[in-house]
């Protein structure tokens, strides 16, 4: 196993690279489905209010 | 009453013309800056990477057109946004030339009183930083043919950001990264000179993408001109 | 307007998509991790570093096709004046530039073990470096501007501007390092790819282009709704106004 | 901003915009000149009797809040450019000095106009229409800051216009002293909801 982790020498290489990769999409991911959850929130409050108006 | 002489389009494209030039070379015009920018910048250099002459010799080329490029961006936020803010550019849009014509005076005249005398004042600075002999020729060649690239493609950035406050900035960051090209075939004649190589190859690659600009600068910048008056 | 244009639709065909682009994201990712990591064969001059490649050459054509998308969608937007294209814009651009940016960080981390050096100045990864200017432009200029109809619009000619010159560009880098290049440098992608190392390629490739779609789709939804939210308040807005005026 | 707005105005009308700040006075001129292309609804011409596809921009003459004014030059200067930048003929000098006349210009021909005041700018501006043969003329509230004579001297303009087959549209809140056509923009304000697109609520 040790000699998988160890990527013929270019550990550090290979692993930044894909946990750089990973991180950032999955960030983006997540980012955009939080602002998108929130936006549908945001959206229902303000149809509410438009019914309270008029 | 409303019998429309013919109107001579030729005398108001150059009365543009002419007007965009006297005023880049008063006292509020740009091309002053414009060349001041590229003395001063230039002469930065040696301070930074040192005198030695071979040192300067070698990075002369690339230096003199780096900083043309950026002096040119540095009188081009104005071109559209003076005229866009004392109402001109209305009045313009109801010229006979339309906007074509009239992004094309501009450029034009911004062309001919800032970027023109920046290859002109180009040799200068190539004594400064001692520029081999043989390459004077192919400096100016290549910013002659190169700098109209350089005012059409900044005048598409200086009409998008016509509307934005202090949209200076901002057009370093647009119009840069689309001069690459000139930079490159420009620098590349130059250092081909340098070396004792054919500069045409560079120079004809050059011009080529000096005629893409007219047409991608021309057309973008109408566009953009039209957003803006909306 | 015309078919697409409705924002309603649009949500309707999305939550359709949707669903299977995550699972097969997924799935994708699954596949191409383990194939990328684990059954394909180290490269025979640069050992294990070369699995690298697999998330760096789908990162470099992602960057590229987001932005063919962005000025698709500002053609679109310009010439139909079609609401929805413009900000499938403005929600396709922070994906490409993210895409970009993991192209050329990734290239460095492959081009350490290689050349010894972080940053080589080579013919595509510098393409890369020149159109992640051009994505932090457009980007820029959607926020420059009060009304964001019109700074959706200058950011499409942009775009267009931008997609006109890439390939300019890409050839004058290419040209331009080639005269610069030292005989010895060995090109990005190796000599020569061996077969088993297309499939995680694809495989990887194939996922990031699923991974783009669900949270292009997802940014769509979060754009439309902002767009409304900023309708309403103005319709509001007028409301009050008018109200005034009765009740004044 | 505005709909179901239709009105006609034929050679040798004068047609004033009233309404309220913000009921699209200036939009609809800027629409007319064609500035803004209308989202509905279509603009026709017709130059004597049949339908004209578009009139050219170049039978417009706007003047709007801003003046268009180079400051780095002279009254005369000014004048003389605007001239030629929107007929290609050099103006010589004495119709040059009636036109500034008629706003009482003619002692400031030769100022540079970086030292005029507001209404000063806005008077040189207005003499554009002495300047320039265009049958069609928008303004946008030109009677701001003008004083009783200058207003008498603009209805006087503007009647001598429409007299010989002009016409001409102004946007404006106090009455010009030319009768003609009055269109209340605030009649056209959208009806019912805002006027905003039922897909985006």
């Amino acid at each position: 196993m040790t000699e998988f982790l160890d990527m013929g020498g270019y550990a550090a290489f290979v692993w930044t690279a894909y946990g750089l990769s990973a991180s950032a999409l999955v960030w983006l991911l997540v980012s955009s489905r939080r602002k998108l959850t929130a936006s549908v929130v945001a959206v229902d409050a303000a149809r509410a209010r438009r019914k309270g108006d008029n | 009453m409303s019998s429309m002489q013919t109107v001579s389009h030729g005398s108001v494209f150059f009365s543009l013309v002419n007007r965009d030039i006297k005023l880049a070379w008063s006292q509020g015009g740009g091309s002053l800056l414009a060349i001041g920018f590229f003395f001063i910048a230039v002469s930065l250099f040696p301070f930074g990477i040192g005198p030695e002459p071979q040192v300067l010799a070698r990075i002369a080329p690339g230096v003199i057109w780096v900083v043309a490029l950026l002096s040119s961006v540095v009188s081009l936020d104005r071109l559209y946004q003076a005229d866009y803010e004392d109402g001109s550019l209305d009045d313009l849009a109801l010229s006979p030339l339309g906007m074509l014509g009239v992004a094309t005076a501009k450029v034009l005249a911004h062309w001919f009183s800032t970027t023109l005398p920046l290859a002109l004042a180009a040799p200068a600075l190539g004594i400064l930083l001692n520029l081999p002999d043989n390459a004077y020729g192919p400096l100016v060649a290549s910013l002659l043919i190169g700098t109209p690239a350089l005012s059409l493609i900044g005048s598409v950035g200086a009409a998008l950001t016509v509307a934005v406050r202090r949209g200076g900035v901002l057009m370093f960051l647009l119009i840069l990264p689309l001069y690459v090209p000139t930079l490159i075939f420009g620098v590349g004649a130059v250092d081909a000179a340098v070396t004792m190589t054919d500069p045409l190859p560079h120079l004809a690659l050059l011009g080529a993408t000096t005629l893409i600009a007219f047409v991608v600068g021309l057309f973008a910048s109408v566009a953009a001109l039209n957003l803006a008056m909306e | 307007m015309h078919r697409f244009a409705n924002p309603a639709q649009f949500n309707r065909l999305a939550d359709v998509v949707l669903p299977w682009a995550i699972g097969l994201t997924v799935l994708l990712s699954v596949a191409g991790l383990y194939y990328a990591l684990f059954s394909s064969p180290p490269d025979y001059q640069q050992g294990e570093s070369v699995r690298v490649m697999y998330v760096h050459v789908p990162a470099a054509w992602m960057g590229m096709f987001v932005y063919m998308v962005m000025a698709a969608a500002s053609f679109t937007a310009l010439v139909w004046r079609h609401p929805l294209a413009l900000l499938a814009g403005k929600a396709a651009a922070p994906i490409g530039a993210i895409f970009t940016a993991l192209a050329l960080i990734t290239g460095m981390l492959w081009g350490k073990p290689m050349w010894g050096t972080y940053w080589v100045w080579d013919g595509r990864l510098t393409s890369v470096l020149v159109q992640f200017f051009l994505y932090l432009g457009y980007m820029a200029l959607w926020q420059a501007m009060e009304d964001e109809e019109k700074a959706g619009r200058a950011a499409s000619i942009l775009a267009l501007v931008g997609v006109v010159n890439i390939p300019i560009i890409k050839f004058s880098v290419d040209w331009w390092s080639t005269l610069h290049q030292p005989a010895s440098v060995m090109r990005l992608d190796g000599p020569t790819i061996d077969g088993a190392m297309l499939v995680p390629l694809f495989l990887m490739a194939a996922a990031y282009q699923a991974y783009f779609v669900v949270v292009f789709l997802w940014r769509m939804k979060l754009e439309i709704n902002n767009r409304k939210l900023s309708v309403m308040r103005q319709a509001s807005l007028q409301n009050t106004e008018t109200q005034m005026e009765v009740a004044g | 901003m505005f709909d179901g707005l239709g009105f006609q105005a034929k050679s040798g009308d004068f047609v004033s915009l009233t309404g309220k700040n913000g009921s699209g006075k200036s939009t609809f001129l800027r629409v007319l000149a064609g500035f803004i292309p209308a989202s509905e609804g279509a603009m026709g011409f017709s130059v004597d009797g049949e339908s004209a596809t578009g009139v050219a921009r170049d039978s417009f003459l706007m003047v709007g809040h801003m003046n268009g004014l180079k400051p780095a030059f002279s009254l005369r200067q000014n004048l003389q450019l605007f001239s030629r930048l929107m007929t290609g003929r050099h103006i010589d000098d004495d119709s040059l000095l009636e036109a500034a006349c008629t706003f009482g210009l003619a002692a400031l021909l030769d100022e540079s106009v970086q030292y005029f005041s507001s209404g000063q700018r806005h008077r040189s501006a207005l003499t554009r229409f002495c300047l320039v043969p265009r049958q069609i003329w928008l303004m946008d509230e030109p009677t701001v800051g003008l004083d009783a004579e200058n207003r008498q001297a603009l209805a006087g303009l503007i009647q001598r216009h429409i007299a010989c087959g002009g016409i001409v549209i102004a946007a404006t809140h106090d009455p010009m002293g030319v009768s003609g056509q009055t269109l209340n923009m605030d009649v056209f304000r959208p009806t019912g909801n805002p006027s905003v697109d039922e897909d985006w609520l």
